[in-house]
């Protein structure tokens, strides 16, 4: 069934909300400025409206569809415990500058969360306003900078990166005035530690390690690399997209961390909601703490005080602000929520079950795929392509043919330090039974593939859904980015 | 535990498959001094009633927007949301669906954010909108670094009409990029002047408009100079319901329009998550930061969408990207063009007659209170009443509140140092207001100055 | 995608309810009849539970995601706000054996629905309890019974019953010791007002007489059929199936009525819900008000009051109790948050648009389909399978052929005095541009099965629906009617 | 009007396709004298804003259940509903849809439908169930219906543990039916003896389990003597959490099990909808009343459900119907079935055992309570309790209500003409109910007492 666009199902005059008769305009008081030319919105009635959505809706994949192994992303159920809380008339019809005596419960929210993160990573703060992940990057390198300005080291302007690490991070580096300088991996899918060393100098603001890796590893040398480090006077900025592998098992503050960012969104299981929004929270360490970024809630007497202000922050230097208003509170309701429910003890066995779930695809899937290195895995499986060598199947072939399947397709061509990459994270929330039918499938097209002669089926895969596949050059290539009156379908 | 569906004997069969004796072995490339062996010291698990007390118990502390006559509004504005707003938002398929890198089976978030993206340019009388950045105050910077890279320039004047929040997000985030910041005294009575600041090194002006203290200006002569010295103007506006009455910035010359869309079906939530819109010109589209979506054809040659001109983007050019940007605010765009669609062309532009009247109204009746007056001659749903010489904002604000009125937010919580702000006092009206909450507040007023 | 039974999903041990421990039981309590063997439920996890039921409902149609030209069955838009304003805890989180004092508010509730319901149908009463149409049908005829008997009338046994009326008429009527007599149609589709004066006598208890007809007609003749049924000491109980075409344009008080159940579930808009629950509020004459079942709502003094007893009626005789409890509560609160939101004026323009909807439809299909009648319809239009004549599709076929187009079928082979009839309800909250889109798909239908040929692909349809055509006879020859341990898929 | 897509322009095309001069001439069937010109004098239409109001406005006169101890039973629990069964109910295509006739477009229905049938056989240890009724009082109405059917006699007795809504309701239906009432006193100890009044007249014998007071019983025997006598025996249970501690009907005989579902998946709704659960032995199936959704397989011979034994219902069967019921509670049942899926056998055990747990640390602490004790020695989370030969129950209950406490139901409000019970009060738990309500209850009780 196609769905038009809400432009094409508009009618002059429809209305799908019922505004009251307003009394004549004042033009006196808008500066002769009322708008002129008409906004061009179509007018649609509310059920128009109810099903255009639904229908849209249908056309999506999610996790409560079905099973996503998508690999650096944590696409994790989503409890709808933490919806309903999240829309607690008390919790969330306030104004973030309403007094704060009338918000004691909403700064307790928050310095809730905030002392289950600190306590998870055993860090001494937290800077909850980040939006995302790469906010939080840029976050934990802005107090970074800020600290080494402030100790006179502001020559200190090179930032080492591994190969293997999320676009986001040198882009962050970048935002900071950093250059960033690539560190390569090893054959064993991890940082190369004599490289970074002799990498490290006096203009080494700091490192970017992911950890557990981009590849699905975790470090094994990180205390070496964090000493080294430190010694050179740089600072260990943790990438913590892949956190979720180790809540409860590892405090990421006897890793020798100074920074990293926590989604909230992969992690702590708040939505992803097609794209955000997200939260980027970032713990920091003791020396870095003092330069966190405004707001930020103390204890203050008997109740809570949201300071937003240098001159009211009792000492500290915060670098400045990275956002409007108090951060993603929405979301920091929903990771609450789910905290609460999972306890110390729920974490750590949900991080167990992430491990124990990408070993299982990892055996399970070893003899058929390729995998790109040896040894347990954390929470997400990593193959390459070698098995459709010759197959004249691609990676991305092969991943879209599981969508006719009914499954998402897994993570694909990163991390780059592998070829034709597929990147698989289960997450602890997916059962066995999902699992092994996941194995079955993947193990029946690895079969097609390695038959041979299968690789056109394998192009024209999706079949059955929506859209088949798209031609993203010709979108690159002329874009249409929005409806205009007159252009056609 | 509920969300954790392996029993004791998955796991037992899923470590034989692997061949591993327990979990624990599976984490032994974590340093054995890393290795924690029990859950850390904080409280177990609970059940959903227990989470609900908790969570209630804290809600119970707040005085919530709706319980009381509210008059708030200051860059976040407390609209009326459709119903079905948030039920559609709750579906599944939007709530737990991920960015739309596979379109085949995201055809549903990417006609939503195409459908955005056009509303956006609509509104704001622009050429073309992203799929939403983190919010106003960010997108409000990314414009400034946005505008460094157009022009090459280095140099940002910040107008006194910025909001304060978007202001010092803009500052910090220049703050180590080797562009410098021209930022003008906060502007109450919206007279201050831009024209003759504008020079060669100038990358953009950022003005807001209607201003923080509500003011709204002919931005006209500015974009003519601003292009006559080849400086782009950037202009910030914080309540889109405003587009409905006011002359859009598209209108006026502005080359990037960003915008807090918030007000527009997400109510207020403290402040976030909120929801950058962000338009410009087609010519500048790829020097654009953020997510887009646009329509193309597939396979059968059918129309379709998909996320577009990633070239731009962090995961492809890494620390040459546009911005480090990797994600947006997609259900907060998918609530706001919910309600955008559910309003209409007619529903908006009465929204915004409403909401302009009820000011009006709110200003008639605080001539009852004396030695009040409304500050600058223009205003769209909020403006900034003087309360007299002597009178500090912030005491009223606390006196009305223990009167049980939310009433408005003393210039002063954001600008401290400035003393000469101290007796200014911002009020909002939206629809929500009704008749006798502005009665309540005008004789609270009375009753404490 | 197939969806497994919850049976087939479980795994003992699971939960997806966290439970607080319990104190183990006191058997002393429980006069030794603990449960011995396990039930045999499923254990599922929430992630489990939230796919399974999200995979069901895509394999659902309803109003949010098509048109659904239902004919005698009023499926229109179901607005979210009643959804929100029936989850208000003030409303819902209340018990009906609380004091009185303490639900003030929901009996306004009551009290504002039933002065609404009278007001809109000009009756000076309304029971308010039945909790579906049939329910409210039985209702009144057991009303009508009460107050014969109490008149030294029970020998009116007999109901006179058109033969286009719904199955539940004459099946209510039974329940209340009813004999039921048919009553002929007019070739203008209408009651044999003739055949109906013959059978009228003094062992007639009443007539029920769906208005407008289950034909789409209004009874012309209507007010005839009540002076005659009065005159005869008979009542005329109204099946109300149909209000939702006359609300607001006709007080059935004005058309003699008696009697009528409305379906809240129709024309106030409440959701069907798959099948209920539905209300069936009816509302009675001055007659028969004191006859009105318990419970009901009084005011008295300041507030409102409960009646739950006949002695506390204030000389009411009320012939019983139809349900436990209050009524539909739930239903109550989402068709007043209906009725207060199109008011007067606006469910007056429903009716008049469900009308205009339904006899453009009429006009745009009455020279392809062969339509049963002449003149205007009111809220449906009926066609009957003349136009199918020859071409080896079936009612059935032609029906199941709009599935495949996107459509729900309209009702098929009801009314029974129409031969292979298709009774289409399109309902005041579709567009034109809905009702066009339609037209056109029914024409091409209609246009390639009277082009001959196309029997086969008829009888093939529908194809792109979770299951194809059902065996409905070997569903009733060896009822299968619950998953049991060890049985298969 | 929102909910009306056609806009003026829609209307007069439409009228010209059907050659109609205006909407009214539609409606020329309608006698004259019976036409309104005008729209009724009721109010118009108004906004959502202000719809809300008003119904918030009537919801701000209660006292919530869930804002205050509550320990209210006596038919109708409290128990908490998981968050997500509501979340997925809402889904339009659960919500919205019609009756499942059209099998092809209703597999989601009817799966969940046969689930429901078979988790209900399950639970009540029968064979077979329906796929709901209105209510338990019209469910046990139409067992004792079914009964005199099945047997083809005309006797019903009703025993005093009997819910007296479900009595009444039950005696409304038989009313005109020629089927006769044997109904029984009712019994707050469970001491009332059944046994020697069923003879070879008797169709039935209808027993609450536990009883309206509490008491638990053994119905062997009481099914061995209706057996022997040829009569059915119809147990009615209140709370299906019960099943989870309780030995279920079936297996102590019972012929028909009728229930009220209210209890998992939908709170209190101040009392309806409700939910009948049906269940009764597989040779009584055709004589069953409701709809049943049973297994078949489609064309291609895939698994699949429809609506079956239609031919017992009055659509096909007409005055010979079992039953006039057209519609089930088809949205309440799907909330059962969400809810007691996510309990599972395992969560619904626990359930039951902390809710009888509960209750008897209720017990305990109410000995601290001078001259009250518990009626009976058995029960699941409800007991009556006695409060003192002169003490009037309701007048009790006011006065705990006055202290901000729902304090359980007064017998005598079922039973106004029953003297001897006044001073009874029926005090329910269920895992709601805290600590603190409890200590709160016990010490208001020790003041008005």
């Amino acid at each position: 069934i196609e769905e038009p666009l809400i432009f094409e199902l508009g009618s002059a005059g429809r209305v799908g909300v019922d505004v009251a008769d307003a009394p004549p305009v004042d033009e006196d008081r808008l500066s002769g400025l009322r708008r002129k030319a008409p906004i061009g919105l179509p007018d649609l009635s509310e059920p128009q409206v109810v099903r255009h959505y639904t229908r849209l809706s249908q056309k999506n994949y999610g996790i409560d569809t079905g099973f996503y192994p998508l690999g650096s992303c944590t696409m994790k159920h989503n409890p709808r415990l933490s919806e309903k809380m999240a829309r607690l008339p008390g919790l969330v019809d306030l104004h973030p500058f309403q007094p704060q005596k009338t918000v004691q419960g909403a700064l307790e929210v928050i310095d809730t969360l905030a002392h289950w993160l600190k306590g998870l990573t055993g860090m001494p703060a937290v800077a909850m306003s980040p939006a995302a992940g790469a906010h939080g990057e840029w976050c934990g390198l802005m107090a970074i900078r800020a600290y080494h300005d402030d100790h006179g080291e502001n020559h200190r302007r090179r930032v080492l990166v591994p190969e293997s690490a999320h676009g986001t991070n040198p882009a962050s580096a970048a935002m900071c005035g950093y250059s960033v300088d690539p560190v390569p991996a090893t054959d064993r899918g991890r940082v190369d530690v004599a490289a970074l060393k002799a990498k490290l100098g006096p203009d080494v603001a700091c490192i970017m390690v992911t950890n557990p890796n981009t590849c699905g590893l975790f470090e094994d040398e990180i205390l070496e690399i964090a000493e080294a480090t430190h010694a050179a006077g740089a600072f260990f900025y943790c990438d913590g997209a892949n956190y979720n592998a180790i809540v409860g098992r590892v405090k990421v503050a006897d890793l020798g961390v100074d920074a990293m960012h926590i989604n909230l969104h992969k992690t702590f299981s708040t939505p992803h909601g097609g794209g955000g929004p997200g939260a980027g929270p970032t713990v920091l360490s003791e020396k870095l703490a003092p330069y966190a970024p405004l707001p930020f809630v103390v204890h203050d007497g008997d109740g809570l005080r949201m300071v937003e202000h240098p001159e009211s922050s009792g000492g500290a230097k915060p670098f400045g602000r990275v956002k409007g208003y108090h951060g993603q509170f929405g979301v920091f309701i929903r990771a609450l929520a789910y905290i609460l429910s999972m306890g110390s003890d729920g974490l750590r066995q949900a991080s167990s079950d992430a491990v124990l779930n990408a070993n299982y695809l990892l055996a399970r899937l070893g003899g058929t795929l390729t995998p790109s290195f040896e040894g347990p895995c954390m929470h997400e499986a990593l193959f390459d392509d070698r098995f459709l060598k010759d197959s004249g199947v691609t990676t991305l072939d092969f991943a879209k043919a599981l969508i006719d399947e009914g499954f998402h397709p897994m993570t694909m061509y990163f991390p780059l330090v592998v070829h034709g990459a597929l990147l698989m994270e289960p997450t602890e929330t997916e059962s066995k039974e999902t699992l092994d039918g996941y194995v079955e499938v993947v193990k029946a097209l690895a079969a097609k593939a390695a038959a041979g002669g299968a690789a056109d089926e394998f192009k024209a895969a999706p079949k059955y859904t929506p859209r088949r596949r798209l031609d993203e050059t010709q979108a690159a290539r002329s874009p249409v980015l929005r409806w205009k009156p007159g252009s056609n379908a | 535990m509920r969300y954790l569906p392996h029993t004791e004997a998955d796991r037992r069969a899923m470590l034989a498959a692997i061949g591993a004796k327990d979990v624990d072995s599976l984490f032994r490339d974590v340093p054995a001094a890393a290795r924690l062996d029990q859950p850390i010291d904080l409280p177990r698990g609970q059940s959903e009633m227990e989470v609900e007390r908790a969570l209630s118990r804290m809600a119970a502390k707040n005085l919530s927007a709706g319980s009381v006559p509210f008059f708030i509004g200051a860059g976040l504005y407390r609209h009326h949301v459709p119903a079905s707003v948030d039920q559609l938002l709750t579906r599944g398929e939007f709530l737990t669906s991920y960015t739309p890198y596979q379109p085949e089976v995201s055809q549903g978030t990417l006609q939503y954010l195409f459908e955005f993206q056009s509303q956006v340019a609509m509104l704001t009388g622009m050429e073309v909108a992203n799929a939403s950045m983190y919010d106003g105050a960010t997108a409000c910077a990314e414009a400034a670094v946005m505008a460094a890279r157009v022009t090459k320039r280095g140099k940002v004047i910040l107008s006194g009409s910025l909001h304060p929040h978007w202001r010092e997000t803009t500052e910090t985030t220049l703050k180590y990029t080797g562009l410098e910041c021209e930022t003008l005294a906060p502007d109450p009575l919206a007279m201050e002047d831009l024209m003759g600041r504008v020079d060669s090194r100038t990358a953009c002006v950022i003005v807001q408009n209607p201003g923080f203290f509500g003011g709204i200006k002919d931005l006209r002569p500015l974009a003519e100079e601003c292009h006559a010295e080849g400086a782009l103007l950037v202009v910030a506006v914080a309540d889109p319901v405003s587009f409905g009455l006011i002359e859009p910035p598209g209108a006026m010359g502005a080359d990037i329009v960003v915008a807090e869309g918030q007000s527009l079906g997400m109510g207020l939530q403290f402040g976030g998550p909120g929801l950058g819109l962000f338009a410009t010109r087609d010519k500048y589209v790829r020097q654009m930061p953020g997510r887009l979506a646009g329509q193309t054809v597939d396979a059968d040659g059918k129309r379709g969408f998909v996320l577009t001109l990633s070239t731009r983007e962090q995961h492809i050019r890494r620390e040459k990207a546009t911005s480090n940007i990797c994600t947006n605010s997609g259900l907060c765009a998918l609530a706001f063009t919910m309600h955008l669609t559910l309003l209409g062309e007619t529903g908006l532009v009465r929204l915004a007659e409403l909401n302009h009247a009820l000011a009006v109204r709110l200003e008639t009746k605080l001539k009852r209170v004396k030695g009040v007056r409304v500050l600058g001659n223009s205003y769209f749903n909020e403006f900034a009443l003087y309360l007299g010489e002597d009178k500090d904002a912030s005491e009223v604000v606390d006196a009305l509140a223990e009167r049980g009125i939310l009433g408005g937010v003393a210039a002063s919580r954001f600008y401290p140092e400035w003393p000469e702000l101290r007796p200014i006092l911002l009020l909002a009206v939206t629809e929500t207001t009704t008749e006798s909450d502005m009665d309540a507040l005008v004789a609270a007023l009375t009753e404490v100055l």
